[in-house]
């Protein structure tokens, strides 16, 4: 199976022929009886790994299984913010495995992901913060990974619409900055793997829910039970995000996860404004434009776990004031469209990336609010252990077992807490 | 006055004419008009261009679903406005705006190039090129098309509105004041309920306010909507609310409705709001959100001129302007016949009806024929010209599945209707079943999922007589106390026939050339979604992301369901099987301002102050956010920074005594028979022991056995205890005690209650401590076996009642004066008052943490992070050995939390005496390292000590306190800094002075 | 913004309230006694049920009680809210949506 | 230029004032605690949730199940002795007092349009059927905890801890302008 070339050449090419020659990107396959392996949900990860699966071991008789549309979870409702300035050295690793792969990603799907390195700020607000912030600068540094203090002066010379004034509620007292960090254009991600994929021979398959996991004598994973059959396999890998509890439970595996309901907002598109991506813990504000122009922003998650997919209209309330604060000149502008996502939470916000104690069953969850940025890492070592039935080392501390002893990799309990 | 503007008649004030400016161009205009209707009353159809082609554009509609007329209402004023709507602002004299998205001028735009190379740039094609070089996304290509997209401008300054929230209740809310609207209202009201009733436009009434020829109860139907509007506002019980835009359904039926009271104004009121959020929870909600007409797609269809048929009658009979003055109406249903019928009363040449049905008949055709119009069955539209306004049509005849070309019209307005998209983004935003109606070719509310019914054409029933029964319906249904199960949907109501085309218009078998537009704004054409078909975009969601069909600012209002239809076609299934692409919040876009509300500035979040913040404020200090507090950190003399001014404050406690603000430390009054057991599971300490009086150190952990809290724990009788938190642990702290207290423990007898803000705390540390306070103290023996460290006692000072505890955050003899908040200012001023004879200095908290880092003392949330144990931060003496439980103790017994390699507290000195390491710096056991570097641990708290001359750091290290006197690296980006591993406690470690 | 019945305070808004997780998760009598495994099991395995879902809320800025609530987190609409001393009521799943109180 | 909109500057705006200084406790206790207590608070208290009960400046105010705030509104003597006086009364009964005299501040906010100002912030409904002269009840007003007592038909006891005062009265005072 071949793909089609995409480049500015084969635009102009076909442009003369009125576009007619485009095939579909990716295959519309009815699901084949058995597959060496299977992965559920089509969203990013899943389908990278499906990718990696078959590109770099070897593995192409895959299916991806996805109940709606593929990109429609998480992949296709998120901030696409990008970024690997973790504090602990496994998240560091992790995350920045991920950018490094971002930064070829395009040419290696042959589609254009849009990766753009545009800096990522975060900034600080209390003294507290510029402690946190400067103890990520140092271990980033000496991890390798880029990351840099700024003065507010510097903030707002990276950011021109940034407020620095020192009469606002909580003034801005420096921020932390990964250049390498930045953006890239979610859907492409879904889009350009399943069409890599596909070329690799990976079936991708739409409107599929998973109903049922069977499970051998031995209690290892057989078949997979779906709306479109049953379709056999030894090796499933679960990346479901918000749905992965329900999935797990049909193989009888619990998971320390809560799915909480996550949104996000655009404004109308204006000219550019905007040249990078402001990340505010302090005072809850995700902040980027689009190359389309619309101030994309990240709200915070609800209180209570849900599955409906839509959020509370005070918590968009606090996000804005919280952006009106920050960048006053953009009271005036327009919210154009809100939405939700389900996000799954574990108990020390790291993901889990792991075998499961049902042999030939594999999951991939736990990201709650930053899954995007690590969708090729991610992918890339959930593939190796499917793969191998082992841990790739980046992803060997992203067990489940580390909150039965104690190893978690707690991000945000660094961050602490206000004294 | 313009030939364009009728003799008379609609809604404009036609005694008060005044003048606008677009594009900088005078304009006239009566008030009473919209920027769209005084626009067209001036002959100005071009008024924008579209965001990817740069096409010429005109007024497309008369309403919020306008795609095409987007402005910047007073650009470069600080009430600069982008993105707004010309057929929602209304005119006020001397009103400036300009057009957007077009270089240099609107009608000369450089951009129009990219509609030339459209060939090239069809639906996704920046996912197929630009990857190469790998740097020249983010350098070259990505600029360019972040400089082509956008519309409008971001204001350069700082919006200077206000905006309001208010959250409102009532028995039923009603949402638009159509005839269903008006309707449900005053039967809602009739039958005694709280009524609300709010509609996006500047006027009540809906389509009513362009009728002219229905009738309502014998009198013209705008007459008898301004007459039931009249009893609904002198009703007390009903609120009206205009220019208020239902923007969003929430759950438990919260609406959001933003409200617009400045815009309309030529010189609004600073000291009013702008606009104003309501949060309006109804106990049932009619939705009465009308029908937006369809546009039909042909190509050409979005020339100048081009516009909606029930627009153009909106146009004439509303505002008094006629839109062209030879139209061809091209339609698919009998509404536009009565547009055709008002514009040839008012003088306009009709130069055709072309209308798709075959044999369209009935009272309006009849009309029309009788008024020598001449109507062309079973048309199509082959393409349009003209170039910045439509000039020409031309039109087929469809026969036997072939077209044929039928004539060429000249023209200088097209009049479109392909029927009405009932406004149902409410009812799906609240989460109610969307069913498809093929006899309606529409969308319509089924099953609800809240408190709600729909009434009127939002639910496809477009006949006035029968709106009116159905607004009537289930405004009585939706009044208070309804029978329960009420809230299911009425039965279908009759509909008026004819219900329009969906999708594109028939074409000859060989390609059109020019375009037909699907989504205006977005330059979505009928070939951008076959291609996307073709390359396997086959949900709907998947055609909206990769063609961007319904994606701009209208969010598909006009165009949605066209493009479902086409998608549908292509594929081969029906319309129902594609399904809809979900309706979000907002229906329309609304202002971050109006969001934000009145959090800003000073009251973005509460500023808690203590009762002496004045008067550190008016000695200079330097504040810090701490949660909501502000805290003094330092108190700069002339000329000091902030090392000099804590070096002099550390040299003053250390020396002679300072006096601290220590008010807004957490202070929880646990109070119970069970008091000391409750304690005892809580704490990692015993408190069985501790005597009344006396005081101890508490450890509070979270269940997985990380240190949570700390603070003093006083018992000041058998059954009470004042406990003190963190500034910012203080509400989590009890909301961690209620937790335990209810749910776990219910049976102890034990009550929590806050007392942080009952007592103000003045920390008076140093070795004059006790001279300083012992003038002011009454009914305590201040003497050092009476009252020895971390004991409490109870007396007088200044006249005020005193809780006095004898402890130190400094390790100097030291007291903090507890007193009832109001007596707070005074007795600082006079404890302030009586040291200045023993040399008191007032300071702040960095001095504070200076001091208590000289003695090792940890801040929680600074030396401990959420990962650490009791005895990582060397407080293993402090958990209570006897006991078999508390919380976060099992957590402490698995493996890896005694590990020897865990991160534990130790001190840090660098070895050349003078470099003051930075907090969360990195440390290595090995010189030299490139990265990835093994690293070792890091720098948590560190200061240069004025006591010591020296500089002093607190870090956690792996193993660390089998470290002590080794030598450690801190790698810094200008080369290492070594530094000796020390115990933590840097200054008298004997704690001979706390002691004295 | 969900409407919550507090069992002591009626019908109010969310805001006044705080989530408290799943409920009936009752703290082990003597925990020291449980192996690492079971002890994992109470500090983090969670239901994270899709559908009726038993969970706790406390109504912070009110009576300041926790209560037990069954929300259908598919809907989030509320079944039913019962006190803390209270045993979980036994409604099935209702078999369309209920509307708000 | 227009004026700016919201206030940033530190000083609590002059109106609405704040009460005179009152004297409040928490109490915590069953019934027999609240009988006992009435006795020397001279107030009976309310056994239906969120209802307060008032004789002459003293008042009770339902706050939970087993929760209640005693304020007087114009002390003849010093909290500490009224406390001893509840304290006696109480003896031997399982209880909880805490003096929070000085943790809050108040305000009255009055008028036809006292409604429409505390709902600027507050998310109940303060329409008098469902709001009734006499009912009490913690909520929220914006970001600030606050205690709603209506006192009369167009009248509303507002508490807040002290440090809230500021904001909640800066709050009411912008509100204001907007009806």
């Amino acid at each position: 199976m071949s793909r089609q070339n995409f480049s500015a050449l084969s635009l102009l090419w076909r442009g003369l022929s009125r576009h007619g020659g485009w095939r579909e990107q990716w295959r519309k396959p009815e699901p084949k009886a058995a597959y060496d392996a299977i992965i559920v949900g089509g969203g990013g990860h899943g389908l990278g790994a499906a990718y990696y699966l078959a590109k770099e071991h070897g593995i192409g008789n895959v299916a991806v299984l996805e109940k709606g549309w593929i990109g429609g979870g998480n992949t296709g409702r998120n901030t696409t913010i990008i970024r690997s300035n973790y504090l602990f050295n496994e998240s560091a690793a992790l995350y920045d495995h991920s950018v490094k792969l971002w930064e070829g990603l395009s040419q290696e799907l042959d589609y254009n992901v849009m990766f753009s390195p545009r800096g990522v700020m975060m900034l600080a607000h209390t003294v507290h913060d510029i402690q946190v912030f400067k103890r990520h600068v140092h271990a980033n540094r000496c991890n390798g990974v880029d990351n840099e203090w700024l003065e507010p002066e510097q903030a707002k010379a990276f950011c021109p619409p940034l407020n620095i004034s020192s009469d606002i509620r909580y003034p801005v007292l420096g921020a932390a900055l990964q250049r390498r960090g930045g953006t890239a254009r979610h859907d492409a991600v879904a889009w350009g793997y399943a069409r890599a994929a596909d070329a690799l021979g990976v079936d991708i398959i739409e409107n599929c829910e998973v109903t049922a996991i069977r499970r051998d004598a031995g209690g290892a994973v057989e078949a997979l039970e779906t709306t479109r059959g049953v379709i056999r396999s030894h090796k499933v890998g679960v990346s479901a995000a918000g749905h992965t509890s329900v999935i797990m439970a049909m193989a009888g595996v619990r998971l320390p996860l809560e799915s909480y309901p996550l949104q996000a907002l655009v404004s109308e598109p204006i000219k550019p404004i905007f040249p990078c991506v402001v990340m505010s813990n302090t005072i809850h504000a995700y902040i980027s434009q689009s190359d389309k122009g619309e101030l994309v922003i990240g709200a915070g998650t609800d209180a209570y776990t849900s599955y409906t997919q839509r959020g509370a209209l005070h918590i968009n309330m606090h996000t804005l004031d919280a952006i009106c604060e920050l960048f006053p000149n953009f009271r005036r502008l327009a919210m154009l469209r809100n939405w939700g996502g389900i996000v799954d939470v574990t108990p020390d916000r790291s993901p889990i990336i792991a075998k499961t104690p049902v042999p030939g069953l594999y999951v991939n969850c736990g990201w709650g609010t930053g899954g995007f940025k690590a969708t090729p890492g991610s992918a890339h070592v959930f593939a190796w252990t499917m793969a191998r039935d082992q841990a790739h080392p980046i992803n060997a501390p992203f067990t489940i077992e580390r909150f039965r002893d104690g190893y978690l990799i707690d991000e945000a309990a660094a961050a602490a807490v206000a004294h | 006055m313009s030939v364009l503007r009728t003799p008379g008649g609609g809604r404009v004030d036609r005694e008060r004419s005044l003048q606008f400016n677009f594009d900088g161009k005078a304009y006239a205009a009566l008030q009473g008009d919209t920027l769209a209707s005084g626009l067209l009353a001036n002959g100005v159809h071009l008024v924008g261009r579209s965001f990817k082609y740069h096409r010429p554009r005109g007024i497309l509609s008369a309403g919020a679903e306008e795609p095409n007329a987007l402005v910047t209402v007073n650009p470069g004023a600080p009430r600069d406005t982008p993105n707004v709507l010309a057929t929602q602002v209304e005119l006020y004299p001397g009103l400036r705006a300009i057009s957007q998205h077009r270089w240099p001028s609107l009608q000369y735009d450089v951009g129009r190039v990219n509609d030339a190379l459209s060939a090239f740039f069809p639906a996704g094609f920046y996912y197929k090129t630009f990857k190469w070089p790998q740097r020249a996304w983010k350098s070259v290509y990505e600029p360019a098309i972040r400089r082509a997209a956008g519309l409008g401008r971001a204001p350069a300054t700082a919006d200077p509105d206000r905006y309001a929230q208010r959250y409102a209740h009532c028995d039923t809310l009603v949402v638009g004041a159509g005839p269903a609207g008006i309707a449900a209202a005053l039967a809602a009201a009739d039958a005694g309920a709280r009524v609300m009733l709010c509609d996006e436009q500047s006027e009540m009434g809906g389509s009513l306010l362009a009728e002219t020829m229905a009738r309502i109860d014998g009198v013209p139907a705008l007459d008898w909507a301004l007459r039931a509007l009249a009893t609904l506002a002198g009703n007390p019980r009903v609120t009206l609310l205009t220019r208020t835009t239902a923007f969003g359904y929430f759950p438990h039926n919260l609406l959001g409705l933003n409200q617009r009271l400045g815009d309309h104004r030529a010189d609004p009121d600073p000291g009013q709001p702008r606009q104003r959020l309501w949060m309006v929870r109804a106990r049932q909600v009619v939705l009465a959100t009308g029908a937006i007409e369809r546009p039909l797609v042909f190509p050409g269809n979005d020339r100048p001129g081009i516009l909606l048929a029930g627009a153009a009658r909106t146009y004439l009979n509303r505002y008094g302007v006629k839109v062209g003055v030879r139209v061809v109406v091209v339609t698919a249903t009998d509404a536009a016949y009565q547009t055709a019928l008002d514009l040839h009363a008012a003088g306009v040449a009709v130069a055709a009806i072309a209308d798709v049905r075959a044999q369209p008949v009935g009272v309006l055709p009849d009309a029309v024929s009788r008024a020598g119009i001449e109507i062309m069955p079973a048309a199509t539209v082959l393409g349009t010209r003209g170039d910045r306004r439509v000039s020409e049509i031309s039109l087929g005849r469809v026969q036997g599945g072939m077209v044929r070309p039928a004539a060429r019209l000249a023209c200088d307005a097209v009049l479109m209707s392909g029927g009405y998209t009932p406004s149902v983004h409410l009812f799906s935003q609240s989460r109610g079943k969307l069913v498809w109606n093929e006899s309606l070719l529409a969308f319509v509310p089924g099953l609800s999922a809240e408190c709600e019914r729909s009434a009127g054409a939002c639910r496809g029933v477009g006949d006035l007589t029968a709106a009116l029964e159905d607004g009537a319906a289930a405004g009585l249904a939706a009044a208070p106390d309804p029978v329960r199960g009420s809230w299911r949907p009425l039965p279908e109501a009759g509909t008026t026939g004819g219900c329009g085309w969906l999708g594109a218009l028939p074409q000859p078998q060989t390609t059109a050339t020019d375009k037909a537009f699907v989504d205006w704004q977005h330059d979505v054409t009928t070939r951008d979604l076959a291609l996307a078909a073709r390359e396997g975009f086959r949900s709907i969601e998947h055609v909206k992301r990769y063609t961007t069909t319904g994606m701009a600012t209208d969010q598909g209002k006009t165009s949605n369901l066209n493009a479902l239809s086409i998608v549908a076609s292509g594929l081969g299934v029906p319309i129902s099987q594609v399904g809809l692409t979900t309706f979000r919040m907002p229906y329309t876009p609304v202002p971050f301002g109006s969001f934000a509300g009145t959090s800003r500035g000073a009251l973005f979040d509460p500023v808690r102050r203590t009762p002496m913040h004045h008067w550190a404020q008016a000695r200079g200090a330097v504040f810090e956010n701490v949660g909501l507090w502000k805290r003094a950190r330092y108190f700069p003399r002339a000329g000091e920074d902030m090392h000099a001014a804590v070096a002099r404050e550390c040299r003053a406690v250390r020396s002679a005594c300072g006096i601290f603000d220590a008010t807004t430390l957490g202070k929880i009054e646990v109070v119970g028979a069970d008091a000391v057991e409750f304690m005892n599971r809580l704490y990692v300490n015993s408190w069985t022991n501790l005597a009344v009086g006396r005081s101890r150190y508490g450890i509070l952990l979270r269940e997985d056995g990380f240190v949570y809290d700390d603070g003093v724990v006083a018992r000041t009788a058998a059954d009470r205890f004042h406990v003190t938190t963190t500034t910012g642990g203080a509400p989590r702290v009890l909301a961690m005690m209620e937790d335990y207290r209810q749910t776990e423990w219910p049976q102890l007898k034990v009550w929590l209650t806050s007392t942080t803000e009952q007592w103000a705390v003045i920390a008076v540390q140093g070795p004059n401590a006790r001279r300083v306070i012992a003038p002011l103290v009454e009914g305590i023996d201040l003497g050092a076996s009476a009252l020895p460290h971390m004991a409490v006692a109870r007396g007088r000072i200044c006249g005020a009642p005193l809780l006095l505890f004898r402890v130190s955050f400094t390790g100097e003899l030291g007291y903090e004066i507890n007193v009832p908040a109001d007596f707070g200012a005074t007795v600082w001023e006079a404890v302030h008052a009586a040291g200045q004879a023993h040399g008191m200095t007032v300071y702040g908290t960095e001095t504070m943490h200076v001091l208590r880092a000289e003695k090792g003392y940890i801040i929680v949330g600074q030396d401990t992070d959420g990962t650490v144990t009791p005895d990582d931060a060397g407080l293993s003496w402090a958990i209570g050995k006897s006991k078999a439980d508390f919380v976060g103790k099992r957590s402490l017994e698995r493996a890896s939390m005694r590990a020897p390699t865990r991160k534990q507290l130790v001190g840090l000195r660098s070895r050349d005496g003078r470099t003051v390491l930075d907090e969360g710096a990195q440390i290595a056991a090995l010189p030299g390292q490139q990265p990835p570097m093994q690293l070792i641990g890091h720098v948590t708290s560190s200061y240069y000590s004025a006591a010591l001359d020296h500089p002093i750091a607190l870090a956690l290290v792996a193993g660390g306190r089998t470290r002590l006197g080794q030598t450690l690296y801190v790698p810094m980006p200008r080369g290492e800094i070594e530094v000796e591993v020390t115990p933590p406690v840097f200054y008298d470690p004997k704690g001979e002075r706390l002691n004295a | 913004m969900l409407i919550i019945v507090c069992p002591f305070c009626g019908k109010r808004p969310e805001i006044e309230f705080t989530y408290g997780g799943q409920a009936h998760i009752t703290r082990p009598e003597r925990p020291s006694e449980l192996d690492d495994q079971a002890w994992a099991e109470f500090l983090y395995m969670r239901s994270n049920t899709k559908g009726i879902h038993a969970e706790r809320w406390r109504h912070a800025r009110g009576c300041g009680r926790f209560f037990n609530a069954l929300r259908d987190t598919t809907t989030d609409h509320f079944v039913a809210t019962y006190r803390i001393d209270e045993p979980q009521p036994q409604i099935e799943q209702p078999a369309e949506p209920v509307p708000p109180p | 230029m227009p004026e700016q909109a919201a206030p940033l500057d530190d000083a609590a705006p002059p109106w609405p004032p704040l009460l005179a200084p009152a004297t409040r406790f928490i109490l915590h206790g069953n019934a027999a605690v609240r009988a006992a207590a009435t006795a020397a608070w001279g107030v009976p208290f309310a056994e239906e949730a969120c209802r307060a009960r008032l004789l002459g400046s003293r008042a009770t105010l339902w706050m939970g199940p087993d929760e209640y705030l005693l304020l007087d509104r114009a002390p003849a003597e010093a909290a500490g002795d009224t406390a001893s006086g509840l304290e006696r009364a109480m003896a031997g009964l399982d209880h909880a007092l805490v003096d929070v005299s000085h943790r809050q501040v108040a305000v009255e906010i009055n008028g036809a349009h006292a409604g429409h100002i505390l709902n600027g912030g507050c998310p109940l409904d303060l329409d008098l059927k469902e709001f009734p002269v006499g009912m009490c009840t913690r909520t929220l007003f914006a970001k600030a905890d606050i205690v709603l007592w209506r006192t009369a038909a167009d009248a509303f006891h507002v508490e807040m801890w002290r440090s809230f005062g500021d904001y909640v009265r800066a709050l009411l005072a912008e509100v204001a302008r907007d009806c």
